[in-house]
């Protein structure tokens, strides 16, 4: 299993660079997790980020896009409550990148 | 145009067949299976010590097993018909990925172990042992196959180098190597139901999303029952649906059909997954698990009827395996087929008049149609051999009034694979999927240029993922990427009838 | 076998060597192809759901090898080229065997033999296409190369047999009717003649071993002689469930 | 393939058919039997080179001959005639062996 080096302390990850320990996600890991993507973090990011944990602490997986797309539409305004809005935000996709940066692990299946 | 650390195919004027570049896609690897995942699919957890008398046993009980794998490792006389016929060839020109060469890595390690020639003669016959080298061509090539059966539509003797690689990822299960991306997934169905690992909570809140959101924008109804006891019609889809985007807008469109034809059904809790990556690693065991899954959620919730939504291999599993898998399926109306893929459930109310339709509601898309390689080269739909072409087509011309077909070269029985089916959309394939989608691809922009084409609709999950991940590699933008049930659900009036 | 020369000795032992390894080796094969069970059910679709069907398709592509002009013209021209000269070449061959000749076998040597000197055509070009095209020579291994030459070889011998140096029909024929009656009689000991039979000797064993079972394996490919019919009828095997 | 076995009958018995046909070791390999001349012992070749070649010693140049009489060849099947009388006896019991159908007598008439 990798690792990688945050502020003096080694964090396991999976081959893509998923956090294997949920548990070990901090707001400055997310910092830096979304720098290795070349994505830098600002408060509508965060938003993204911290829906995605929430959902995923109630529900143990990530929300459908859609439900995302929706709900970042209530908190950002309608015309942001789209696909294309979060693709520009993470430009890797919502699921994927987003995911990794709120320390979730990676979706699986046909997605 | 999105960005790549790799040279992506041009496709200006077509794809033409490559020059051979050998070693071109050798650098690929796919991430390996945990100790977790191999074990739970009831494989070794790391590579045995004598991998290689394991390997070349099970070679020999498959080809005991199948016909299919005795015959193709002899009878190929390498007339080279398949070498320009695989996309995985023509976007990367690595010799390895025509289909004969591919096939001729079994083969030369069974000529090596099993032929006389072989043995006597192994360099004249090119034959080989099952080395560590060989093993690493085996790892990597036998994984950049999607299992698309291109190949086999060309070869004089049907050899299907589908049925060799799987035999191949199985060999190199039953030894303790696997790949992380199917055997992940494999194991989550077996844990959760679903390849994504949804669990019911989750899914009772997607469900309720969903009715939620169908309700503000339609103003009706529309229901998305889970675990109905006794509902006419269990409706299984790849849980991709319940995911991404654009799946998301097929599955509201089955439910739509299902509204509107006042039919009711239900999804499983239990089986909430249509996709069987089983068939990806060759593997029966657990193909099988898969399937009995399902049998055993229509037979739980006393359903008549089994439909199966927009999924290209697992409706070649549902299709062509279900009655062997996990069938008698007694339980069912045998009035209906089983299964019934929802495009001929969709079909059939269309041709009853059963649907109120407005074609208008898709003015803004020209739409064409990629036909799925599962679907197309390995199923049927209706009663006619090639019915899964015409069934589609037939639902797509009664909801757009703008419909375009793609080249029949590239389309149809001939259709070339979106690059990232058999078990290939994982994320460390990329560049495979990237270029391997060049000749689809191709075809595609030919109609978008020539023909006004800004949608291309298609019928499997696998298909929907690749494609919006991989068209902007080629300027096009994700959102071409339409679900047929997608089109369907925006032209169908629900209400009073 | 008393009173046979040396040489027809040692030929006759050969030839019934060779015969028993073809038909043997042959049998062995088809038999391994026939009793091992078919996978589950695989057809390539679009794919006739009749047993009808599968007939016709699988006789069109015997007749016309459509699924190889579907997938190259340019190899399909070379290979059924090279079979439908094949058959002349039988054809030439079978009045060695039978016993009388039946007239209409007669009638059509003329014929036959017109077809049947074209045999190096293909060849050589089949040769060339595996040389020239990048693919194809990627593909090739000595022994693809060495079944066409070696067919090339019987094919020009048989030829020189025929143009440059005649030999005794009548005591070739009788030889080889000896054979198939088990009393050998000696053979004309005509270099010609024995290089050709030597190459058709080498040729049999070879078969049975070589990709050349595609001869009898196209009989049993299960994507082409598997019914589409799945939904309809459960398909069962050995070793999947019951 | 439902029964393999009949099946592979079927081809034995394809395959074992001109064993058969030709009489299964029951008699010997049938020969032509030929008249030979009472009038010499001799050919104008040794027997050998007669079986092999008389074809190409007999090829003629038909327009030579017949339209510029140019009669003096050593091989000429009148000379044959002489001794070989009865074509029927001779010539045909090889040929129709072989299935060999000569143009000699499309022009030339032997009894």
């Amino acid at each position: 299993m990798a690792t990688i080096q945050i502020a003096g302390k080694s964090i396991e990850v999976d081959e893509d660079g998923y956090l294997v320990n949920l548990d070990d996600w901090n707001e400055e890991l997310a910092n830096a997790l979304a720098a290795s993507e070349e994505v830098s973090m600002d408060p509508n990011r965060w938003e993204v980020v911290n829906f995605l944990r929430e959902y995923y602490m109630e529900y143990k997986i990530a929300p459908m896009i859609r439900i995302l797309t929706k709900e970042i539409g209530k908190k950002l305004g309608k015309e942001k409550g789209n696909t294309k809005y979060l693709y520009e935000l993470f430009p890797g996709g919502p699921a994927k990148q987003a995911c990794k940066i709120a320390g979730l692990p990676k979706p699986t299946g046909c997605v | 145009m999105a960005k790549a650390d790799f040279e992506i195919p041009d496709i200006k004027n077509g794809v033409s067949v490559p020059a051979v570049k050998p070693g071109a896609m050798a650098h690929v690897k796919y991430h390996p299976a945990s100790e977790a995942h191999l074990t739970k699919l009831g494989f070794p957890a790391k590579r045995v010590d004598n991998w290689k008398e394991v390997a070349l046993a099970k070679m020999n009980e498959l080809m005991g097993k199948y016909k299919s794998l005795s015959l193709f490792l002899d009878v190929c006389v390498k007339c080279g018909a398949c070498a320009d016929k695989c996309h995985y060839y023509l976007g990367t020109g690595d010799p390895n990925n025509m289909p004969v060469a591919r096939q001729e890595l079994m083969r030369k390690v069974y000529r090596k172990n099993f032929t006389l020639g072989g043995k006597l003669f192994g360099g004249l016959a090119r034959a080989e042992d099952l080395t560590e080298e060989v093993l690493r061509e085996w790892m990597a090539y036998f994984h950049q196959c999607s299992q698309c059966r291109r190949c086999s539509v060309f070869c004089p003797f049907g050899i299907d180098t589908a049925e060799i690689s799987m035999a191949a990822r199985e060999i190199m299960d039953s030894i303790g190597i696997g790949q992380k991306y199917t055997l992940e997934i494999i194991a989550k169905v077996h844990d959760t139901g679903n390849n994504l690992g949804i669990p019911k909570d989750a899914l009772i809140g997607t469900l309720e999303f969903l009715e939620e959101d169908v309700k503000e924008t339609t103003g009706v109804d529309v229901k998305f029952p889970l675990d109905q006891k006794g509902a006419e019609v269990m409706l299984i889809v790849p849980s991709a649906d319940f995911f991404s985007s654009p799946h998301v807008d097929s599955l509201v469109g089955y439910a739509k059909v299902f509204h509107a034809a006042g039919i009711s059904y239900t999804f499983s809790s239990h089986a909430s997954e249509f996709a069987n990556f089983g068939m990806f690693i060759g593997s029966y065991d657990n193909t099988k698990k898969i399937a009995t899954r399902i049998a055993d959620a229509g037979r739980d919730l006393g359903v008549k009827r089994i439909v199966v939504g927009e999924c290209g291999h697992a409706y070649r599993v549902a299709y062509s395996f279900w009655n062997t898998l996990a069938g008698p399926f007694d339980y069912l109306d045998k009035n209906h087929s089983v299964p019934t893929h929802v495009c001929e459930f969709t079909d059939e109310l269309l041709r009853r008049n059963a649907l109120k339709l407005d074609k208008s509601a898709n003015d803004e898309f020209t739409v064409t149609y990629h036909d799925s390689c599962n679907v197309a080269r390995a199923s049927r739909m209706g009663t006619e051999p090639g019915g899964q072409f015409e069934i589609p087509r037939n639902i797509l011309k009664a909801v757009c009034n703008k419909y375009v077909e793609m080249d029949p070269e590239a389309n149809r029985e001939k259709t070339f694979c979106c690059g990232g089916g058999g078990g290939l959309l994982s994320d460390e394939l990329l560049e495979v999927r990237v270029k391997g989608a060049a000749p689809k691809v191709s075809a595609l922009k030919e109609v978008m240029d020539n023909q006004g084409v800004n949608t291309m609709a298609m019928i499997c999950a696998i298909c929907k993922a690749q494609f919006t991940k991989v068209l902007p590699y080629y300027d096009i933008p994700m959102e071409a990427v339409a679900g047929v049930h997608q089109l369907v659900s925006n032209a169908i009036q629900l209400g009073d009838k | 076998m008393g009173g046979l020369s040396l040489l027809s000795l040692v030929y006759v032992a050969l030839s019934y060597a060779a015969a028993a390894i073809f038909v043997g080796g042959l049998m062995r094969k088809l038999w391994g192809y026939a009793v091992t069970p078919n996978p589950l059910c695989i057809p390539t679709t679009p794919s006739p759901a009749t047993k009808g069907g599968v007939v016709a398709r699988l006789a069109l592509n015997i007749v016309a090898f459509a699924d190889l002009f579907k997938g190259n013209r340019w190899t399909w021209i070379g290979g059924y080229a090279f079979h439908v000269i094949l058959i002349a070449v039988t054809v030439r061959h079978l009045r060695l065997f039978i016993y009388p000749v039946p007239p209409l076998l007669a009638e059509i040597q003329p014929l036959a033999l017109l077809i049947a000197m074209l045999l190096p055509l293909p060849l050589v070009y089949l040769l060339a296409r595996r040389k020239m095209v990048d693919r194809y020579a990627w593909i090739s291994s000595p022994a693809d190369y060495g079944v066409l030459i070696l067919i090339l070889l019987i094919a020009l011998s048989g030829l020189g047999l025929k143009f440059v140096s005649h030999s005794d029909l009548v005591g070739i024929k009788h030889f080889l009717l000896g054979l198939l009656m088990f009393s050998p009689v000696d053979m004309p000991a005509h270099p010609a003649f024995i290089i050709h039979l030597t190459l058709v000797l080498m040729l049999a064993v070879y078969f049975p071993y070589s990709k050349l079972v595609h001869a009898g394996g196209v009989f049993f490919s299960p994507t082409r002689m598997m019914v589409d019919d799945p939904r309809e009828r459960r398909h069962i095997n050995p070793w999947a469930a019951k | 393939m439902k029964r393999p076995a009949a099946t592979a009958a079927a081809l034995l018995a394809l395959l074992a058919a001109p064993l058969f046909y030709a009489g299964c070791g029951n008699a010997k390999a049938p020969a032509p039997q030929l008249t030979k001349p009472t009038n010499a012992t001799e050919c104008v070749e040794p027997a050998a080179t007669m079986r092999a070649n008389h074809m190409n010693l007999l090829r003629h140049e038909r327009d030579n001959i017949v339209r510029e009489g140019d009669r003096s060849r050593k091989y000429r099947i009148e000379g044959c005639a002489q001794c070989h009388t009865k074509r029927a006896e001779f010539c045909d019991r090889c040929h129709d062996y072989a299935g060999v159908k000569p143009e000699c007598f499309d022009c030339h008439y032997l009894p």
